[in-house]
């Protein structure tokens, strides 16, 4: 019989190297996305609706590097400036649900009793009513715009991350640490920031990340409607709407574009979300070494 | 005088504690022994005003309360500190150990050094103030929520087993550090425990141990007879 | 505990009914208040070639031109006498149109639930038990993908490489275009892509919420426990960690069922499936009263027993959550 | 390749189609131009537009104010019973019904009354001279006392070559052939009318072999052009696209602007890129090569920017210094509305904007909805789209006569000229052909001098088609589709041999 | 012929990684736990022995290093170390079926949404035990018609200690690993449980036994281990080690004892992050000397604890103990006699 002395490595290294990798190449997409929004609208000497119709549909090549749409707009361009549309609706209308969502369930599930019925009620109506007609009036409301949009997707979405929170919390409140917390004094407020929030924090996170491009859709939605951004400015829904139609005669680059830089953002941001939970998380190195 | 006169505790119709009488005066060690399973952490649950009783009533300081938990006045509340059974639950897991020994200091916003210095009485190293609960072991846990229980100074501190996780020699020096915080404040002490040895050693001549028994063997009795009986 | 349920069920019964009021009159007033003029979507292509006298005297006939309270009452009393109006965007009774469709929606929703249900558990479970491996990575960017990409692209998709590419199944249709009667084989073959597009379409929040939760549970002390216990990897994950992680999975079960109404309509319209998920776009874009008040009410139900079951499957799924009780 | 191995189908024929019908009730204006298979009207349709008898017996001759039609005997509808006067009179008299919000009521405003005169002959009483009644008489009809009947809409009987066999909403339409036809069984046994709405999907079904023939944009078509058994057809229409102006306001009101705009844009490109080459350049409302057409009325094709800057120039617009032109402080800027949900329109209005900004003209393009287009109308400048090919009174009537200035989607431009109202008047109540051909050359001459409109495209509408037939018969198309489309005989399809 | 089986641990070690720091956790841990044998492990609060029980059955997380061996051999010369065996064979053929685990809180290692009895019941059929899960929970003190039904959170703190108990007898594993297996019982629970770990043992198992309770683990181990700052410092006969441990730490803890004279030894634990480099109790020692700046090899001490002229000492009764001055074997005596 041998005795050898081998070892059990630690897995904990690896994984953050790993993990930091993609965090970092997530960091710097979402540093250079943002950057393209906020710079190249400054200095770009292409008019993004200038229509040419000599140039259309234009495979991606050395002078259009996404090549041209139908009408012969850059593509390109027109996703820096859709990016710039529709990144602003997305990350606003989602940080608006799950803000209104998260706030609302935990008032219903720390609350309970009679607080708890009427606003899961409340969140019963809300999701009885047609979104798209309760998008619409939102919107009409409003004078069609950004703030409309965003207005009307956080109004219809945020019942999502309500009803998770409070299910959460309703498992969490009867967790003895919460009785200790109360013990050593603590008022209801803060149990929820210091104690359910952290815990619910990894779900409204990804609540809020996939309402991103949830947003970006409802946004395209309402402006095929006349009620959002008009049609003709670029956004990404918009775009790849106009671009499905070329589609079948085989140019694939006015949709796919778009549809990749709704992809990007959302995976970066994801990816952030996550290292920032692994972060977070107690429990992350606690993981068995499997 | 935290007391509790007549006090019945139902589990969704299963009814655990039976007209249950119980006082722990300050300044004083008062024991309480039972079988495993006969209510003794209900008990102290309804005494640290975490459970709301179905019948009976508790008083603080001649005080009867009305509202528990969330709705009992936070300084009721923080008058009776509860050491939890079992460590492990009764921390949040995202706390590092100084946040759950801080943690009814930053409630009440008070400077934060009687944490660590309470900490280090228990026994606790520097080094693991800064860990998650899942960082340290059970019997250091538990150290840690004896420093909690004890941060803001309370009137009463209900034990629930504080010593199941800790060997002889910290469990002798946890007994030492509640006996002096007892003397120094006139604080009243509810030993829940086991061992009926340590209970001995620890309440000291004199003093009352209360005996509960099993839910179904009928109501519990007043101090000094039934199933209660007093040392000499 | 089946008090508990019984006491809860008896509340939202208490609920409903100003629910239902409040949810119907909330409709009247969004509709009112809806920027689409009902008489022009109605009159179509033809608005812009009929009369002004002609579209008034039709908001006359429709009595648009009373006052909200008054339609509403209206609306409310023949609802009371069982008549749900006629569908003036469809010009057919109401009861016929959602009679004729609603079987068809639920058919299709009901088969991606299950599908969706079942889907989303393994792939969740998959991604969540290989953390960090490129099954993970699959399946997540799988899931962000498909929240990102429009549903027309997947079902295009799916149609091109299933009905064009291979020929293994129709590509739209509730029955083979030359069928006059409905044959439940000849249905349930139709009814593949669109279940299976719908239920793909829909499933990404909840394959990334079970991955989420599960990733949470598999750090918990009762997985290290079950392990030591010498149980199967399987019982360990399906049994004690994703039965403990299972709360909001029941949660979006029941919150998504709008939402996958909403992928309804677009995969019923891709695939020319009949039901009445498009019916209630067009009711809402045309602003068809008395259409619209009957699908929302249809909504309203489904969602209040949707919540009443998530709830009730709480207290199962966590008995923790009893012990403070539902409301 | 696209399916050709799929064994032909002679006895049933899929067409896919885009949109569905809301109703099957002619009353309610399902196929008011001829386009049903189910229903037949009094008249039909030639495939040059010209009438021919249906159930009525001959085309009459209209006299003043009334005219007679003298039903065709033995006629009977689906269900067995025969088809009499009275089901004319009543089918007429439900239009008129106010009750009945019919959607076409509005072009039947002309008829005073309708009476069965006795079981073979029906006579229609206008309120005014009205040439076009005759065009009107294409509506299908309908077994008397149907409205009141329920269950009509579910189960639609008519007296056309096929009858319903069974409808799934949102999905399909199927017929069969009426073996008891007046005008002959149909070849095709078995018609469905499959309905898909995304474009994309309609033209991998057919690619999937689903249908048999569909109608598709030109882009889609692309692609089954030159494969074997299959078919591209290309039907002109009448269905024209332009920018209609608002006459009152301070820079479209200004004739040279809209003649800049006319000469500025590039209606050959419009053709090519946005249509896909499927349309024609549009100078006027009515289309080349039907009957109506006043050949004079004809422009270049092709951009004149030279041209357009010269008119700004000499009317007074100079070039600023942002090349925008103003005149007398005011910028040569106005706002083109296109409505939201249409991509053609959109296109077409991006295009112009773009055309015009070349010339110094900024024209801003703004999608919205029609109901918020609507109010604005007389303000902003409309990309709209009209026409039809079978009377010239049609729309043109309401569109340029003064008296409905500002009435809803009629002459919203407020285009007001005292001449064209007497020849578009003169048109409606003469009822020599050779008189009314003079009148409308009149007016589509005068409404090319005003620049009423920048007319810029008539669409074509593309058809594939799988397999041989003889007695294709495409007609120039309307812009609505009540007529049918390519589909409009399909009664009259034969296999070829 | 076959060898009674055993579990052979040799210079395990395990160390924890954290961000600034890194914990020695179990540092050269060398004993073995022999068939028909219950050895007690005790020790301070935090020196490492759960972390060792984990160990050993591979269940540490994944910043943990381990290195060093375990060998848990068979009767029929089938070996597996503990430590370098893949997650699989750990899972399929050992814990559970030959190591049984009582987790020390024992309430956090039940599944929080399963009821006590179908935890058990699952165990038993995972394992492929016929024995029934009442008669399980009866063995382990639970009243299986009223407790086993519960939820985990409606357990008190002694049932949920039961079921843990029953839990890790499921698979009727060789070796039980109980850490603190008496927490929140009451005196006749412990009694009960500890007669049938002693049971489990005399029947040809084996029993690793942690717990503070050293009055239990008076009564039934054969041996004891006491663990000290991550090492382990002293292995001694049962009898023995209570009549005069070896080890001044060991002597300080049995002191320590409520019966005793209740006072903690003073001095506080030294930080495993920063353990110095000699004997890690010298600080609280008053025995200390410059020897002891040398960290002390676990070994027979100078004089021997068995009585002069008898037999040579067997395995089971030899004694170790890493000090460089331990304590003579009577120098106890008078302590307890006090
Ligand atoms: N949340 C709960 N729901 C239902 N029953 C409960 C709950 N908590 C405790 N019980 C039951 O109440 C009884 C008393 O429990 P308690 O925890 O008070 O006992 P204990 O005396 O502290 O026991 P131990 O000494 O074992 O800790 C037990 O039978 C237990 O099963
Ligand atoms: N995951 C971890 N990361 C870092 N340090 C840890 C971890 N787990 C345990 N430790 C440390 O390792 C040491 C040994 O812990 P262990 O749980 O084995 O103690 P123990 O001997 O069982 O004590 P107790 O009697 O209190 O249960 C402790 O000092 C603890 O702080
Ligand atoms: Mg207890
Ligand atoms: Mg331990």
């Amino acid at each position: 019989m041998t005795t050898g002395t081998r070892t059990r490595p630690s897995t904990g290294t690896r994984d953050r190297r790993r993990g930091g990798r993609s965090r970092r190449l997530a960091a710097v997409t979402l540093a250079v996305l943002g950057l393209a929004v906020l710079l190249v609208p400054l200095v770009a000497r292409l008019d993004q609706s200038q229509v040419d119709l000599a140039a259309a549909s234009l495979p991606p090549g050395l002078a259009h590097p996404f090549g041209t749409d139908e009408l012969g707009r850059d593509v390109l361009l027109r996703v820096v400036y859709g990016l710039r549309v529709s990144l602003l609706v997305g990350l606003v209308a989602a940080a608006v649900s799950a803000t209104v969502g998260t706030l609302v369930g935990l008032a219903a599930g720390t609350l309970g009793g009679t607080a708890d019925r009427i606003l899961m009620r409340v969140v019963d109506g809300f999701n009885s009513v047609p979104h798209l007609l309760f998008g619409i009036f939102i919107v009409a409301l409003f004078s069609p715009g950004a703030t409309a949009v965003v207005i009307s997707v956080g109004v219809t979405h945020w019942m999502t991350a309500a009803r998770i929170v409070r299910s959460e919390v309703l498992a969490l409140r009867s967790r003895p640490f919460v009785d200790a917390a109360i013990s050593a004094g603590s008022g209801r407020a803060r149990i929820v920031l210091r104690h359910f929030l952290p815990h619910l924090a990894p779900h409204v996170a990804l609540a809020a990340v996939l309402m991103v491009p949830h947003a970006v859709w409802h946004e395209t939605a309402l402006s095929f409607l006349g009620l959002g951004l008009p049609p003709h400015l670029a956004s990404l829904g918009n775009m790849i709407n106009d671009g499905a139609r070329s589609l079948l005669s085989g140019d694939w680059w006015p949709s796919l574009f778009p549809g990749l830089f709704i992809l990007l953002p959302t995976l970066a941001i994801s990816t952030l979300a996550q290292g920032w939970r692994d972060r977070t998380d107690p429990r992350r190195r606690s993981e068995l070494q499997l | 005088m935290l007391r509790a006169d007549g006090l019945t505790v139902a589990y969704d119709r299963h009814r655990v504690l039976d007209r249950v009488t119980i006082s722990v005066p300050p300044g004083e060690v008062t024991g309480l022994a039972g079988p495993s399973g006969c209510g003794k952490s209900s008990l102290a649950r309804v005494l640290a005003l975490l459970l709301r009783p179905a019948a009976g009533t508790v008083g603080v300081d001649g005080e009867e309360v009305r509202r528990w938990r969330h709705r009992a006045a936070p300084a009721l509340r923080t008058k009776i500190a509860l050491i939890f059974q079992q460590p492990r639950l009764a921390v949040d897991p995202r706390f590092t150990l100084l946040d759950v020994v801080a943690e009814p200091l930053r409630v009440a916003r008070r400077p934060l050094d009687r944490a660590e210095r309470l900490a280090e009485e228990m026994g606790l190293t520097p080094d693991l103030l800064t860990r998650r609960p899942h960082e340290v072991s059970d019997g250091q846990l538990q150290r840690a929520c004896v420093a909690r229980a004890l941060t803001l100074r309370p009137r009463y501190v209900i034990c629930d087993e504080m010593t199941t996780m800790l060997d002889a020699s910290t469990q002798a020096l946890l007994v030492a550090r509640l006996e002096e915080y007892r003397r120094e404040s006139g604080a009243g002490v509810l030993a829940i425990s086991h061992d009926t040895e340590l209970l001995d050693r620890w309440c000291g001549p004199g003093a009352t141990v209360h005996r509960l028994g099993p839910a179904e063997a009928g109501p519990g009795q007043a101090d000094g007879t039934g199933g209660t009986w007093t040392r000499t | 505990m089946i008090r508990a349920l019984a006491r809860m069920a008896v509340w939202r019964l208490v609920f409903a009914v100003p629910l239902l009021l409040a949810v119907t009159i909330g409709m009247f007033a969004l509709a009112k208040a809806s920027p689409f003029d009902p008489v022009r979507q109605y009159l179509g292509d033809r608005a812009l070639t009929t009369s002004p006298e002609v579209a008034e005297r039709i908001r006359a006939n429709w009595g648009l031109d009373r006052p909200l309270a008054e339609q509403y009452l209206t609306w409310l009393g023949n609802l009371v006498r069982g008549d749900l109006g006629d569908s003036r965007s469809l010009h057919r009774p109401v009861a016929e149109v959602i009679g004729d469709r609603l079987g068809w929606t639920l058919l299709a929703v009901g088969g991606a639930l299950v599908l969706m249900l079942a889907g989303s558990l393994v792939a969740g479970v998959l991604a969540a038990w290989r953390r960090g491996s490129w099954l993970d990575r699959a399946i997540t960017g799988t899931a962000y993908a498909n929240e990102a990409a429009p549903v027309f692209w997947t079902g295009l998709l799916v149609i091109w490489i299933f009905a064009v590419k291979l020929r293994w199944l129709p590509s739209g249709g509730l029955t083979d275009a030359a069928a006059t009667t409905v044959e439940p084989g000849d249905v349930l073959r139709h009814m593949i892509l669109p279940v299976v597009v719908l239920a793909f379409s829909q499933s990404s929040w909840l394959v990334l919420f079970v991955r989420e939760s599960l990733i949470g549970a598999l750090r918990e002390d009762f997985v290290i426990g079950a392990r030591a216990r010498g149980l199967r990897e399987r019982t360990v994950i399906l049994r004690h960690a994703l039965r403990s992680a299972l709360l909001p999975f029941i949660t979006l079960l029941g919150a998504r069922v709008p939402e996958l109404v909403t992928g309804a309509i677009l995969v019923e319209s891709v695939f020319s499936w009949p039901g009445v998920a498009s019916a209630s776009v067009q009711a809402a874009l045309s602003a068809d009263f008395p259409l619209l008040a009957a699908l929302t009410l249809l909504a309203t139900l489904a969602v209040l027993v949707g919540s009443l079951l998530a709830d009730t499957a709480y207290v199962f799924a966590d008995p923790r959550v009893r012990v403070l009780g539902v409301s | 390749a696209p399916a050709t191995d799929r064994p032909a189908r002679t006895d049933t024929f899929v067409a896919g189609l885009g949109s569905e019908p809301d109703s099957l009730n002619p009353v309610m204006g399902y196929g008011a131009d001829g386009g049903s298979l189910m229903f037949d009207g009094l008249v039909s349709r030639n495939a040059d537009l010209s009438l021919r008898p249906a159930l009525a017996t001959t085309v009459p001759e209209v006299k003043g104010k009334t005219v007679s039609f003298t039903l065709r005997s033995g006629v009977t509808f689906h269900d067995g019973t025969p088809l009499t006067s009275k089901d004319v009179a009543y089918t007429y008299r439900a239009v008129l019904d106010e009750k009945n919000d019919s959607a076409i009521r509005g072009d039947y405003a002309a008829i005073e009354s309708v009476e069965a005169t006795d079981p073979a002959t029906v006579v229609f009483h206008l309120k005014y001279p009205y040439a076009p009644i005759l065009q009107r008489a294409t509506l299908g009809i309908v077994p008397d006392g149907s409205l009141e009947r329920s269950g009509f809409e579910a189960k639609p009987v008519g007296s056309g070559p096929y009858r319903f066999v069974s409808r799934t909403p949102g999905d399909k339409i199927v017929m069969e052939a009426n073996p008891s036809y007046w005008g002959g069984v149909p070849a095709i046994k078995k018609l469905v009318l499959a309905f898909s709405s995304d474009d994309n999907v309609r033209a991998t079904r057919m690619a999937a072999g689903e249908f048999d023939a569909v109608e598709l944009p030109p882009k889609a078509a692309g692609r089954f052009e030159n494969t074997d058994g299959l078919t591209v057809h290309r039907v002109p229409s009448a269905d024209y696209r332009g920018v209609m102006f608002p006459m009152n306001e301070p820079v479209t009101g200004d004739l040279a602007i809209r003649k800049a705009v006319n000469l500025a844009v590039d209606r050959a490109a419009m053709v090519k890129t946005i249509l896909a080459g499927a349309g024609r350049p549009a100078f006027g409302p009515i289309p080349p090569g039907t009957t109506w057409h006043n050949p004079a009325v004809e422009g270049s094709p092709a951009a004149d920017q030279a041209q357009a800057v010269r008119v700004l120039e000499e009317a007074g617009w100079a070039a600023g210094a942002d090349g925008v032109r103003a005149k007398k402080g005011t910028a040569a800027q106005f706002t083109l509305m296109y409505p939201a949900g249409d991509s053609l329109r959109k296109e077409l209005a991006l295009a112009v904007a773009s055309d015009a900004k070349k010339v110094g003209i900024d024209i801003r393009p703004t999608g919205l909805d029609w109901d918020a287009i609507e109010p604005r109308m007389s303000k902003d400048a409309l990309m709209m789209g009209m026409g039809t090919p079978f009377d010239p009174d049609y729309t043109n009537f309401e569109t340029f006569h003064s008296k409905f200035a500002g009435k809803g989607f009629f002459n919203p431009g407020h285009y007001n000229s005292p001449e064209v109202d007497a020849l578009l008047e003169k048109g409606r109540e003469e009822t020599d052909p050779a008189a009314r051909k003079e009148a409308y050359d009149a007016v589509q001459r005068r409404i090319r001098d005003d620049e009423v409109w920048a007319y810029l495209v008539f669409l074509e509408h593309v058809y594939v088609v799988r397999g041989a037939w003889t007695g294709v018969a495409p007609s120039v198309e309307a812009h609505e589709h009540a007529a049918g489309g390519l589909f409009r005989n399909l009664a009259e399809w034969r296999p070829a041999a | 012929m076959t060898a009674p089986s055993r579990l052979r641990v040799d210079g395990l070690t395990v160390r924890f990684r954290l961000s600034d720091a890194t914990v020695q956790a179990v540092t050269d841990a060398r004993f073995e736990v022999r068939q028909g044998e219950c050895l007690a492990l005790v020790g301070e609060s935090g020196c490492g022995k759960s972390v060792m029980a984990h160990a050993l059955l591979g269940l540490l997380p994944g910043n943990a290093e381990v290195t060093g061996s375990a060998w848990l051999e068979s009767g029929d010369g089938d070996a597996v170390d503990l430590v370098a065996a893949p997650e699989e064979v750990l899972a399929r053929s050992v814990r559970g079926r030959r190591i049984g685990l009582v987790p020390q809180s024992p309430a956090t290692h039940l599944t929080p949404v399963r009821t006590a009895r179908s935890q058990l019941e699952e165990a038993l059929r995972e394992l492929g035990n016929p024995a029934s899960a009442d008669d399980l929970a009866a063995r382990a003190g639970l009243s299986p018609a009223a407790d086993l039904d519960r939820y985990p959170h409606e357990l008190s703190g002694g049932m949920a200690q039961r079921v843990a108990n029953a839990l890790a007898v499921a698979g009727d594993p060789w070796l039980i690993l109980a850490d603190e297996p008496t927490s929140g019982l009451d005196r006749p629970l412990v009694d009960a449980t500890m007669a049938e770990l002693r049971r489990l043992a005399d029947d040809g198992r084996a029993v690793l036994l942690i717990t503070h309770d050293l009055r239990a683990a008076e009564r039934v181990a054969d041996r004891v281990a006491v663990m000290y700052a991550s090492r382990v410092v002293s292995v001694a006969p049962a009898a023995a080690f209570f009549a005069g441990p070896r080890h001044p730490y060991a002597a300080g803890l049995l002191d320590a004892l409520p019966s005793r004279r209740f006072t903690p030894i003073p001095g506080r634990p030294p930080e495993l992050t920063r353990l110095p480099g000699g004997c890690a109790f010298l600080p609280r020692c008053d025995r200390a000397s410059a020897a002891c700046e040398r960290v002390p090899e676990l070994a027979e001490p100078p004089e021997p604890a068995a009585p002069q002229g008898a037999a040579p000492v067997s395995p089971a009764d030899r004694q170790e103990v890493a000090c460089h001055h331990p304590l003579k074997p009577l120098e106890l005596d008078r302590n307890v006699a006090r």
